[in-house]
């Protein structure tokens, strides 16, 4: 026997790289995730501890990254920072999901005057950049970790809630929801064990990546000062202070914006990943 | 009176780029520096002065003021034409003062200049008098500020706030919001102050840009690479790296007026009590964190006053230092001796929380930001919790206004000690004036009221001697730095001189080719 | 096993297609002799379509092709380099996919479709291109072909698409064409049309691999039928010999499978009807008027065929009845009693009495549950009413607690529709198709309905499957006294269960009779075409 | 015919319902802001009592909310936008000139991202080695945009010196667009890559090889229309990235615009400039939106009214 046709598999090579990559990808979350819990795990220093003498020590000797113009370790100041930025991404997705699944379920579950109330609003913010947006809840709000938490949120929370209508629209009508109502269970536990886990179980893996865009909104904010305040290591705000130094103490703005980076990048891998796995398990 | 006009390259053209956009361009309006940095060139005052404070005829050929320092006697140049065509006369200064005094200009700072203004009378076609309510003895260098300047009378057309018209070396050419702005150069320019380098004659640029660089990585990188001839407030972090750079000249002018300092607000919350603002000031080690914020290009300041202000007290120096032990004591003795577990001091259970609210703006210049958090973190040693709020502009007033803040930062520059009267005098509290410390002392205000009605040099001295030493020992405020406007140009800009209050002046600059 | 007929046009020996080490083609031999129609017939993963598609070289990503012989013509294809599989494709063996609805690209005309084999090969210049698309889907019998070929596939009904997708095949004149089950999403009488046409390709020169799973189907043209099995072939012969002594089991069973018997014999059923539709109209917001006027009765324990040809309003029927629905007029009575007329709140309590089973099993069980929780579900409305009965299992008589009862409970379930409880904690898409329609009715049943609605409940299966599944509905019946009204587009289907059959033609009942009657004499001209079409095995 | 105008009708009914939407939404924000707004309006400068209520007069704030509301409108329909509290010049003006440097930056991103998008995305779909240039578009997608702009600026135009800073020149729109182009061409070449492998794997595409199509056929004639469709169905969202990009991106390389307008605004709170930006920001997006309705009836005929 031999063979006729070989095609190579590109999909398997991937697989294989998709393997290699998500296997990193899980280990920086890991880390990322540890050092949001126990800080002290990966540094001996003060994240806000100043100490004149030692201002702006460049990458290397008991400083791995270098210092900043205060003297507080670049690398401490980042591992503190994780805690934030990673708050931020989770926190403003958790109530972008939350207030966009009660939307979206009033919308599709609720009778056609809230259907339109809620479409209608979500058309409004939609045709309105994320970034304006948030920018209007910081008008009203003042600038602050707060703020730009909840401006993220209203930002994402259209989007979320159209997503819960229309895939609550299609659970609704899917057959084992009927087989649900022909059983003669009662409205509240057909919505609450079919309709509900069924319309949010792809939305949970679409926030993962909002995440990453979330973790990247809330960065951006405080890059221009209107989200999370130094001296707190939020790394947006670590990359506005370096960015006065890029010419004389690259590292400041160096190594913030590269922890944003991977961050946003092992998020995406993972959200990626399990989306793959969702879709091609519902296939 | 005017010189020949000097040789002109001609097409000479020099952009400046600045860091800040005023969101007035009428001096008569904006309180912005760049606002009088820009139309300095435009308009001319009455008078001139010079960069040791003495003064000097300008579009005044000569005053005279009355003895009790409330009536100021103008005689003008007959030869001066604005820019529109309109003549220099009585009646054109007379509606200058009256246009800056009237509600609806809504001035933000020339009125305050213009102090207890009551009126101006048109002796004749050109003497003016200017009428004060009270005694006013900073008047003359009020009136040689460009935001005194005298515009035309007939005004600019179009939108207020984006042209000016004035008499100056240079024309009010074009604006582009958040790029530019061009100024032509005036060629029947005659009538310059005497001491002005050119010698009273037109400019030798034909055109002055402005650009709006906010960023300080761009604007020095503007220069560097050539595309702008000079730059205002080149950061301190790259002045070393400018004056290794052989291409490039650092101009270094200490300013006039107030330092850089944090006031205490001494009529409520805990800095009422005069050994807690004691013990915060203890707490800062002002040197070591100037010098690293700094990088030793600003000297710490001692006084509200900058000794390069006349009547500066040299003796205030020295007189106040770091003394964590002091502090301790000081906070130990005012009864804040317990901590919590974060180690703050608390008193009854309550802790020792100071505010100091701050806006974007504020925080993002000149390293203020950095320099507030190593505060922060020097008097979390001692024990005070500071909480830096970001609020916006208008918040920010009305927490000043309502005197709920701890800490006010700022900086003001002014090449006169009357400033003092506007940080220390109760007529001057926050609804007022910039008295950010609350500071309601009848002896301090009969100090700086003697001295801006009199025009005895000795007694205004002491008075102004009295009123520094007074707000170091009450520890009313925190002097931390001495501002230094570090302009850089390129090594062939030549002429380049500046004002008292420590800006560039451009009429006398010039590329040679 | 190979019979080797002089002059074949193809010849495979020891064709065997692997994915990732997955063998899908297990060493299959055939020939094809020109103007032969070859079957292959199997149940579904069988291989036949990865077979068919091997022979273009369109195996599919990933796959690894090796064979003893591949022979067309003469010609080895083993070795074809892409561009010579490009050369060979359309212009000598022509691709008839399986699914018309995706085989289309639907963003394009047909006529270009239809015209992209003529361009490949430089068939056509470019002004005589329009005039042979023309040409070509005029020869496939489709209507106003001048028309049509401006016209995109959406525009098109499915048995046009089909011949429009035949066309396309056909445009290269093909020595050997291959159709990939080329009538399943067919209704019956458009089924019989495409037949026609391939019959007529036959006729004309063109050798045919017909790929179907139904023998009745490929009863009707095959000259020589290839019975295939988990990838191997099984069974070759010419196609009266298979269908009428299958040496192999496995083509005894699939024959078995198709159902032929007579008709039930006619019982009547006295008593007041449980389910009666009187006059029932149904339109959709959109216009459709899906039902017009409809009466049907069920009596206890009667099975009543629904049958139609897509769009009828069977489903719509199904619905309405089940009180998902409401009609627009007329009403729905359950045991005399009101039932469409009801409020939601007042019909739950009695929904227990009406079961369902729908035709897609998969879509019909929520996937994020196990089959433990999904027949807990139903078993729970069930102990709601029955509180004391339900602790109780039926041998001891002992009370358990409630959760050791519920397992209890759900294997019971299962095991009156033949599953054993292993199955309780997986998940729906962990189960076989016929698995999962199992499921589907144990839960249905789980609340003791006294009337069943099946809505196509087995199309979606293999012909062996189905009738497994139609087995265990009719000793349902038998055993619980079920009434069901059975939909189906299946007459040989319907005619195997049902006691009556309706025929519904575009929203209207246009025939009830007992099933005996109605198959021997259909009185409705409607009635007559539907069963001329039914292909028949032998 | 009837179809089209059904159609035209309900693109305008959008429209109209988008723009009263976007301008209530800033009437409520406006609202919802503590504090007096008079107070917001003088800003930093020293205000008496009578000032403010002058201005509380002048603005209309003494009035009931809902007749507030219905001016408002009515002034927002006339056109007038009112004049910035900041710049104290008409909005109208204040955008009008920021609104051309941010339109050249929009073009010219859009233009290198789409470029590069299609390029990357036709090359490379269901080719092998695409995991690797997944990744690199991942990262560059994960990027924080104005850190790529400072790190671009200190290379390009600090370190190297080849290109200028701030604007004027046509050659300082390089890193600026550049930079905006970056995140946005990787997210549309992952759009469209993965519309380009779906649509290579559809059966329809299996039938066009089976006549014989050739490889580069199928990719052009087959899958590249339906890879736009989910192309297009991003513009909106598109819109969105790159107003957000250019706030970021005005603010990094000082350039002109819109981006930077609105955040001084909000910075200093200035709500005419704001709610001028929201009016602005939807207009741009019912037009775009009702151009990819267009965009999708030239794709996809089955979207076509009969
Ligand atoms: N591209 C592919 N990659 C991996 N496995 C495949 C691929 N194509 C087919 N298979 C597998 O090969 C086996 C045979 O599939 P094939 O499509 O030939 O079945 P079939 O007999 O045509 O069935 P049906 O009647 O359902 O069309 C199945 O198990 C299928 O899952
Ligand atoms: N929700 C709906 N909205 C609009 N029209 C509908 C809807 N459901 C069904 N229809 C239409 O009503 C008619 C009857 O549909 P129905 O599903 O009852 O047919 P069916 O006989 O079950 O067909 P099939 O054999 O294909 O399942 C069809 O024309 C269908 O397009
Ligand atoms: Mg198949
Ligand atoms: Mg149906």
């Amino acid at each position: 026997m031999s063979a006729v046709a070989a095609e190579v598999d590109a999909r398997g090579a991937n697989v294989v790289a998709g393997g290699v990559m998500r296997a990193g990808a899980a280990l920086v979350l890991g880390l990322l995730v540890l050092a949001a819990v126990w800080p002290g795990l990966f540094t001996a220093y003060s994240p806000t501890e100043v100490d004149p003498a030692l201002a702006l020590r460049p990458p290397g000797g008991g400083h791995l990254l270098g210092t900043d113009q205060l003297g507080r370790d670049i690398w401490t100041r980042i591992v503190y920072g994780t805690r934030l930025s990673l708050f931020t991404g989770l926190a403003a997705t958790a109530l972008a999901v939350a207030g966009g699944t009660c939307a979206g379920l009033l919308a599709a579950l609720g009778g056609r005057a809230a259907d339109q109330a809620v479409m209608r609003t979500a058309d409004v913010l939609l045709a309105l950049p994320g970034m304006l947006l948030a920018l209007i809840v910081i008008t009203v709000l003042g600038p602050g970790q707060g703020s730009a938490l909840i401006a993220i949120a209203v930002s994402e929370m259209p989007g979320y809630a159209r997503m819960i209508r229309a895939r609550a629209l299609v659970v609704r009508r899917a057959e084992y929801v009927d087989a649900a109502v022909v059983l003669g269970l009662p409205h509240r536990s057909v919505v609450a064990r079919h309709i509900l886990p069924n319309s949010l179980s792809p939305l949970l893996v679409l926030a993962t990546l909002g995440t990453g865009t979330a973790i990247l909104a809330g960065s951006a904010l405080s890059f221009l000062g209107l989200g999370v305040r130094p001296p707190q290591p939020e790394w947006g705000a670590l990359l506005a202070e370096g960015r006065e130094f890029l010419a004389t103490a690259w590292w400041l703005a160096l190594f913030p914006g590269l922890a944003i980076t991977v961050t946003v990048v092992a998020v995406n891998v993972m959200g990626r990943h399990l989306r793959l796995r969702f879709e091609g398990r519902r296939a | 009176g005017g010189g020949p006009p000097p040789a002109t390259s001609a097409g000479a053209a020099f952009s400046f780029a600045l860091n800040t956009e005023p969101s007035c361009l009428d001096p008569h309006v904006s309180i912005a520096d760049a606002t009088a940095l820009i139309q300095r060139g435009v308009v001319d005052s009455l008078v001139s002065q010079d960069a040791s404070g003495g003064l000097h005829p300008w579009l005044a050929r000569s005053w005279r003021i009355s003895k009790d320092l409330k009536e100021y006697t103008f005689d003008l140049r007959t030869d001066v034409t604005f820019h529109d065509g309109a003549k220099l006369d009585a009646a054109a200064v007379k509606a200058n003062f009256d246009r800056v005094v009237a509600r609806t200009t809504k001035s933000q700072y020339a009125n305050v200049l213009l102090g207890p203004y009551r009126d101006s009378v048109v002796v004749d076609e050109h003497t003016v008098r200017v009428r004060f309510t009270e005694p006013f003895q900073p008047f003359l260098q009020a009136a040689s500020t460009a935001y005194l300047g005298i515009q035309s009378p007939k005004g600019p057309e179009g939108p207020r706030c984006a042209k000016v018209v004035g008499s100056g070396p240079f024309v009010f050419g074009s604006y582009a919001r958040q790029k530019s702005v061009t100024l032509r150069r005036n060629p029947s320019y005659r009538w310059g102050p005497g001491a002005a380098p050119v010698g009273g004659g037109p400019a030798h640029l034909d055109t002055l840009t402005f650009r709006f660089l906010p960023e300080n990585a761009t604007r020095l990188g503007a220069l560097t690479s050539g595309q702008v001839d000079g730059i205002a407030a080149v950061p301190t972090s790259s002045v070393a790296a400018l004056q290794a750079d052989p291409g490039v000249r650092l101009v270094r002018t200490p300013s006039q007026g107030a330092v850089y300092g944090v006031y205490l607000n001494s009529s409520s919350g805990v800095f009422k009590d005069a050994r807690l603002r004691a013990a915060f000031r203890a707490a800062i080690d002002v040197d070591l964190l100037v010098r690293t914020t700094h990088f030793g290009v600003y000297e710490r300041a001692w006084s509200i006053l900058s000794p390069t202000t006349p009547y500066y007290d040299k003796s205030v120096e020295n007189s106040w230092k770091y003394d964590p032990e002091h502090a301790a004591e000081l906070l130990d003795e005012a009864g804040w001796t317990a901590r919590d577990a974060q180690g703050y001091r608390t008193k009854g259970g309550a802790r020792l929380t100071v505010r100091w609210p701050t806006t974007q703006a504020q925080e993002s210049a000149d390293q203020r930001g950095i320099l507030a958090q190593g505060i922060q973190a020097a008097v979390r040693k001692a024990g005070f919790e500071l909480v830096r709020d970001s609020v916006q502009n208008g918040q920010l007033f009305g927490l000043v206004q309502d005197g709920t803040y701890d800490l006010y930062d700022m900086a003001w520059s002014r090449a006169d000690p009357d400033i003092l009267r506007g940080f220390l005098h109760s007529e001057n509290l926050p609804m007022a004036g910039e008295n950010v410390a609350r500071v309601d002392d009848p002896e301090v205000d009969s100090w700086l009221t003697g001295a801006a009605r009199t025009g005895d040099e000795e007694a205004r001295r002491s008075a102004y001697a009295k009123a520094q030493r007074w707000a170091v020992d009450r520890a009313v405020v925190v002097p931390l730095y001495v501002p230094v406007q570090l302009v850089a140009v390129a090594k062939a800009v030549e002429g380049l001189t500046s004002d008292p209050a420590g800006f560039p002046r451009f009429d006398g600059v010039r590329l040679p080719r | 096993m190979t019979l080797s007929p002089g002059g074949s046009l193809l010849d495979v020996e020891n064709l065997s297609v692997s994915f990732h080490g997955a063998v899908a083609v297990d060493g299959v031999s055939f020939s094809i002799a020109p103007g032969e129609c070859l079957a292959l017939v199997g149940e579904s993963g069988s291989g036949k379509s990865v077979t068919a598609r091997a022979l273009v070289g369109l195996a599919g990503k990933g796959a690894k092709v090796r064979a003893g012989r591949l022979v067309l013509d003469g010609q080895d294809l083993r070795g074809h380099r892409p561009r010579d599989w490009r050369r060979l494709r359309g212009r000598r063996i022509g691709l008839v996919l399986q699914d018309a609805l995706t085989a289309l690209d639907p963003l394009r005309t047909v006529g270009a479709e239809v015209a992209e084999g003529l361009r490949a090969h430089r068939l056509a210049s470019r002004g005589e291109v329009a005039g042979r698309v023309s040409e070509l889907l005029g020869a496939v019998g489709v209507p106003n072909p001048d028309e049509r070929r401006h016209q995109y596939p959406h525009q098109l009904s499915g048995g046009l698409r089909q011949r429009a997708l035949i066309a396309g095949a056909l445009a290269g004149e093909p020595e050997l064409l291959i159709a990939d089950e080329p009538t399943t999403a067919l209704d019956v009488s458009v089924q019989a049309r495409i037949l026609d046409l391939l019959a007529e390709r036959r006729a004309a020169g063109t050798a045919l691999l017909l790929i179907s799973h139904d023998l009745a189907v490929v009863a009707r043209l095959a000259d020589r039928i290839a019975v295939m099995r988990a990838g191997r072939i099984v069974e070759l012969g010419p196609a009266g010999e298979v269908l009428s002594e299958p040496r192999h089991p496995y083509t005894r069973e699939l024959l078995a499978a198709v159902p032929s018997a007579a008709p039930r014999p006619a019982r009547t059923f006295p008593g007041s009807a449980l389910l009666s539709v009187r006059e029932v109209g149904k339109r959709f917001a959109d216009g459709t008027a899906a039902l017009e006027g409809v009466s049907l009765e069920v009596s206890p324990g009667e099975i009543l065929g629904l049958v139609g040809e897509s769009g009828s309003g069977k489903t719509t029927l199904a619905r309405v009845a089940l009180g998902l629905l409401a009609p627009d007029g007329g009403e729905v009575l359950l045991d005399g009693e009101p039932w469409s007329a009801l409020t939601e709140r007042e019909r739950r309590p009695l929904r227990h009495r009406v079961g369902v089973v729908w035709q897609d099993p998969l879509s019909s069980l929520d996937p994020r549950h196990t089959v433990a929780k999904l027949i807990g579900e139903a078993l729970s409305t069930r102990h709601e009413r029955e509180p004391g009965e339900a602790r109780r299992p039926r041998e001891t008589g002992e009370v358990l607690s409630a959760r050791h009862s519920r397992g209890i409970a759900v294997a019971e379930s299962l095991a009156m529709v033949g599953l054993g409880p292993e199955l309780a904690s997986r998940r729906p898409h962990q189960l076989s198709g016929g698995q999962r329609q199992r499921v589907a009715i144990a839960r249905a049943l789980a609340v003791r309905p006294s009337l069943l609605i099946c809505d196509e409940p087995v199309s979606a299966l293999d012909v062996s499957i189905q009738a497994q599944v139609l087995d265990l509905l009719l000793r349902l019946r038998d055993e619980l006294g079920l009434a069901m009204l059975f939909i189906s587009h299946d007459l040989a289907v319907i005619r195997q269960v049902s006691d009556r059959v309706a025929v519904m033609r575009a929203g209207r009942v246009v025939e009830t009779a007992h099933a005996a009657d109605l198959f021997a004499q259909p009185r409705h001209a409607y009635t007559r075409a539907l069963l001329q079409a039914v292909p028949r095995v032998a | 015919m009837t179809g089209v105008l059904r159609l035209v009708a309900g693109w305008l009914a959008r429209a109209a319902g988008v723009l009263l939407g976007a301008a209530t939404l800033a009437f409520v924000a406006m609202q919802l802001i503590p504090g007096d707004p008079a107070r917001a309006i003088v800003g930093s400068a020293p205000a008496t009592e009578q000032t403010m209520a002058a201005i509380r007069a002048e603005m209309g704030l003494d009035l009931p909310l809902a007749e507030q509301y219905l001016r408002y409108l009515a002034r927002l329909a006339r056109g007038d936008l009112g004049r910035s509290f900041q710049i104290e010049r008409p909005v109208a003006e204040v955008l009008g000139e920021q609104v051309w440097p941010t339109v050249q930056l929009a073009v010219c991103a859009i233009g290198l991202a789409l470029a590069g998008a299609l390029l990357v995305a036709v090359l490379t779909a269901g080719r092998r080695g695409r995991g690797t240039v997944a990744l690199a578009e991942l990262v560059a997608l994960s990027t924080p945009t104005f850190w790529l702009g400072l790190v671009l600026l200190s290379v390009f135009s600090f370190r190297l010196g080849l290109l200028p800073v701030g604007d004027g020149e046509p050659a300082s729109l390089v890193l600026p667009s550049l930079t905006l182009a970056v995140p946005l061409g990787a997210t549309l070449t992952q759009v469209l890559r993965e519309g380009l492998e779906h649509a290579l794997e559809q059966p329809f595409v299996t039938t066009a090889l089976a006549r014989g199509a050739s490889g580069a056929a199928v990719r052009v004639r087959h899958a590249l229309r339906h890879a736009l469709i989910p192309m297009v169905t991003l513009s909106g969202w598109l819109l969105g990235g790159l107003f957000g990009g250019a706030v970021l991106v005005e603010t990094v390389f000082a350039r002109q615009g819109l981006g930077r307008v609105t955040l001084a605004a909000v910075v200093g709170r200035d709500f005419p400039v704001v709610i001028a930006v929201v009016m602005l920001s939807a207009l741009v997006f019912v037009v775009v939106n009702t151009l990819v309705d267009v965009a999708y009836l030239l794709i996809d005929p089955r979207l076509r009214p009969a």
